[in-house]
């Protein structure tokens, strides 16, 4: 089965770059292009239906409300949500930030009885792991300078998977909460979601999982996953900036105190109490990013009209071209596992580390050849240091990229050592 | 007849104007049950107390300030459920749902029959954020069944 | 000097509503309609330059900053800010939350002694007014629930207008936050930001402005105002809804701990400590909203092009029109002073309460007629309960607005009262 | 030549392998000054030293990795303002920040004589990303010499 060739849909992949070389964009992992669908449905919003969304009694914010609440219904049921367990927010960071920081608002006292359950303080454990991007990374790690908590984490191995073997002595009865990446976006690797979620129930601790390179990129169903929580952001799958998702479970979003305060989010206010919607809206105030929820619900439909499946299919070969590609050249050095064709734990990228040359250097040898990747620690330096690199150099595809995009950079690649004078 | 003849039918202005029920009573039984709904777009209140003599709602009274929609549809409420067996409470309450549903269309004779009074607010399911104002005072009442008959148990 | 007739750079304006009406859209003070120029530089962008910004080094990823980065420029420009004191946040609410949230995290041992200067606790005091929207009222109100502060306010008199009389008791010694708005979405009233600015500054507390209201309408200068931070919003001033700013003093912003954690704001990151970038960038964690930053600066770049103040004489015909005409109804009660040709601190806005007729049922007659206004307490709850209505209808217009629109507002509500059967 | 190959001229690849001040010495000086910067784009880190004898920059040194731009641009500083005046030191520094804001396109003859070597890096100001690279050990340059002279008063 061939996955089709869906570039013609993406305006920006037909522009030149460099003195008119074709572009292969291949940092998909950062950011992903968008469909001329999304554009559309966004553009269409704007010039037909905006209105002040759940706050007007006219047309036309009937209108905006409908397509908001429909925009919602179709990317909860893209991960297999209920529409009320979804909860728009500005990107993934937000939705993390949302999690923790309502947790240290309840251990404030704020939310009262109804959110007491959430308190944390000394004495209790947040868990996270080695691998996580910074977004959910800092908010934990800040949650226990603010309560007193204390943050623990499952270490990595030298492939940068989990070490699974210190799961039970990390998640112990003292965990609050479990928080964990479901991909990888420096070595690719999938999380065993099944063995955290189970060890996370056992002792009691809500699980909070960062979907970011696994909604765009796989078949994705939180109930199936039977997390608490799931963050991920509308720009990585196709969709506009500037917005994103928390899959909440209903019971615990409506038990959860906002961690931001305004309008739309409240029952009734008086200067000196307030008291809060039922979920999602009180975790929603002030105006939401309507055409973004228009635009991500849009790329949600483009992605499903593929088919995740095939999607998944089409980066598995793409993983194959890139991590075997690059493991071939004498000097370079893969991130994370080797390609094993039987394994099914990494998603499609790959993150190298060149002997002797600055991932910088790198990236510009890649971008005068017209190729777009990622240099740097991606916001991974604690994996990386693991890893024992500072930074590495990340190729990323997604539903347009091609098998020759994934060549094109596996040879550019091998012109590097020779080009600083490194080759062996 | 325009949209907003249909809407603000002269039922609905009366029922608007003198609304029945209005007022808390003590319905003096054992199963009572009680519930505020609000309606955050506009801060519009209801609390309703439904009295609960075995299987048939012996009173529905209640407190609150609205829109007309939302006043007149729970005096509307009060005429339908109250001394009526809970079974036809709830399929007046399933209609009322089905009716809001609608688009404005009407339902069939059989359901309209049952819902009497209750028809003139077809017009309001032509309008999405009304019809929130509209399952006011029913929100109010299904919640308020529920508390009464947890006594049951 | 007449204000152009900018309708036709508007494409929603020329739908029609309910049966082929005519738009009359008076909901600007919820959220304005988009010209084509802004439209066309989201699309612009996402068409020709999206990539991940401050982030690669290929040249996408080169030509994103650089608009993101221009569109910070010019949006500071706009208010009369250097560009390093813009934050982008994902509306003004974000804004609003994020001093808040970033003086909770300080006071909760955030950001160390760096940050010190901004704790505060039992025996402090923060302090707003009786006329903020739920936006800069309740983010303050649970900032005291989680520091143990005490919230105090400034009342409001009979029109709406701050009751300046209690100013020196209310802003004292103790007062370390005093957070107002710049001008009213319910009366319409402009604050006296100059006596208020000076107040504070004899006490020592921060000012923090909500220009929502007066950022979109009127000539807007920060330095000039001399406030410490200012909240706007994009959708309000003709931009895309996802995004929104705070301006902040460089030093302070600087000073501030990250109310939200994540990537791209942090200098280095260990599994057990973190450091913050500089602002702005340590308060803009996670992927912003690019594509919507670049239109708010199309935004900024089409208001400056008619000069904020033709804009701002514009919106002043159109109050006179509106407050004058709902004047002269009898059993309609206009919030907020009445119309004064001499008086210079109300935007162009007048929000109703029609006697025995609920604002819903108010809005639905406009509605029919193809007028958009919006209806309920438009998030002042307490500034309602202090003028003695539950809720109100009100018309905002914006440069698009025209004087027959406002007209027309007034006719049909003057049929209001008979319609109901509650004509005197 | 290609803008890659203008960009990584021999020049800069030779200061890269074998940068020059690198280590961090102790000047012996008393206004010594020190700075600590970071590329927050990818992590790299350069520490600089600098001792002030007078109004001559006696000893430049440092320790840090990076991108070879970097490393090569704190080399050629090295050479370009050690045992120099601190008036020759902040005609470098002005001259080679012109050249990166240039855009590749080069300086007038006079402020090229003064950079020598580092006219070389010439190529990075095509490249905003990499400016920031080329810059990181001006920076610590002018910091360091700040600290330094805090010491004066
Ligand atoms: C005065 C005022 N402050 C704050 C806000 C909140 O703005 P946003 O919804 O864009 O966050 C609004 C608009 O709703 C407003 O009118
Ligand atoms: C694994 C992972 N988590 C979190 C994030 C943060 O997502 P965003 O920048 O959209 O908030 C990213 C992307 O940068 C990511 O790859």
């Amino acid at each position: 089965m061939t996955f089709p060739d869906v570039r013609d849909d993406f305006p920006l992949l037909t522009r030149t770059v460099r003195n008119g070389k074709p572009l292969v964009y291949l940092d998909s992992g950062a950011t992903a292009q968008k469909p001329r669908a999304v554009l559309d449905a966004e553009r269409e919003f704007n010039e037909r239906h905006n209105g002040a969304v759940a706050r007007g009694a006219h047309l036309l914010a009937e209108e905006a409300t409908g397509l908001f609440e429909a925009a919602r219904a179709e990317v909860a049921a893209f991960v297999g949500a209920r529409a009320d367990e979804i909860v728009w927010t500005e990107n993934a960071t937000a939705a993390l930030n949302l999690v923790a920081g309502a947790i240290g608002n309840a251990s404030a006292g704020i939310g009262g009885e109804e959110s007491a359950a959430f308190r944390i303080g000394p004495g209790d454990e947040i868990c996270v792991t080695e691998a996580e991007h910074h977004a959910n990374l800092v908010p934990w790690q800040q949650l226990a300078v603010r309560t007193g908590a204390t943050l623990r984490w499952i270490p990595v191995d030298d492939d940068g998977r989990l070490d699974l073997d210190r799961l039970d002595t990390v998640v112990t009865e003292r965990t609050r909460v479990l928080a964990f990446t479901h991909a990888s976006n420096i070595t690719g690797v999938i999380s065993p979601v099944e063995t955290l979620v189970a060890r996370a129930k056992e002792v009691g601790a809500l699980t909070v999982l960062d979907g970011c390179q696994s909604v765009p990129h796989l078949p994705v169903d939180v109930a199936a996953l039977d997390v608490d929580f799931m963050a991920f952001s509308g720009h990585k799958m196709l969709g506009p900036t500037g917005i994103g998702a928390l899959f909440g479970r209903k019971a615990l979003l409506d038990a959860l105190p906002p961690a931001v305060f305004g309008g739309g989010a409240v029952k009734t206010v008086t200067m000196e109490t307030t008291s809060w919607q039922e979920a999602p809206m009180r975790h929603e105030p002030g105006t939401q990013p309507v055409a973004q929820a228009v635009g991500m619900a849009a790329a949600a439909r483009y992605l499903s009209a593929l088919g995740m499946d095939a999607v998944a299919a089409h980066e598995r070969e793409l993983a194959a071209i890139l991590r075997e590609g690059v493991a071939d050249i004498p000097g370079v050095r893969l991130l994370g596992p080797a390609w094993d064709s039987g394994a099914t734990d990494v998603i499609g990228l790959a993150a190298v580390a060149v002997d002797g040359v600055h991932p910088h250097d790198v990236g510009q040898v890649l971008d005068d050849r017209g190729i777009a990747a990622r240099v740097g620690h991606h916001c991974g330096q604690p994996l990386h240091r693991r890893l024992g690199v500072t930074g590495s150099t990340r190729a990323s595809g997604h539903v347009y990229t091609t098998q020759d995009d994934a060549r094109a950079f596996v040879e550019a690649l091998a012109t590097v050592p020779s080009f600083f004078g490194v080759s062996a | 007849m325009s949209s907003l003849e249909q809407m603000y039918q002269q039922v609905i202005m009366d029922h608007a104007r003198e609304a029945h029920g209005r007022g808390l009573t003590d319905p003096g039984l054992i199963q009572v049950g009680q519930s505020h709904q609000v309606n955050t777009t506009c801060g519009d209140e209801v609390t309703l107390r439904v009295g609960l003599d075995g299987d048939r709602v012996a009173s529905v009274s209640w407190e609150g300030q609205g829109c007309s929609i939302s006043q007149a549809s729970v005096s509307v409420l009060h005429d339908l459920v109250e001394d009526h067996t809970l079974a036809e409470a709830e399929s007046a309450m399933d209609a009322f749902r089905d009716l809001m549903q609608a688009k404005g269309e009407g339902l069939d004779d059989d359901k309209e029959d049952l819902l009497g009074d209750a028809t003139a607010f077809v017009g309001v399911g032509k309008y999405p954020a009304r019809i929130k104002c509209a399952m006011l005072g029913w929100m109010a009442f299904k919640d308020a069944l529920i508390q009464a008959r947890k006594d049951e148990s």
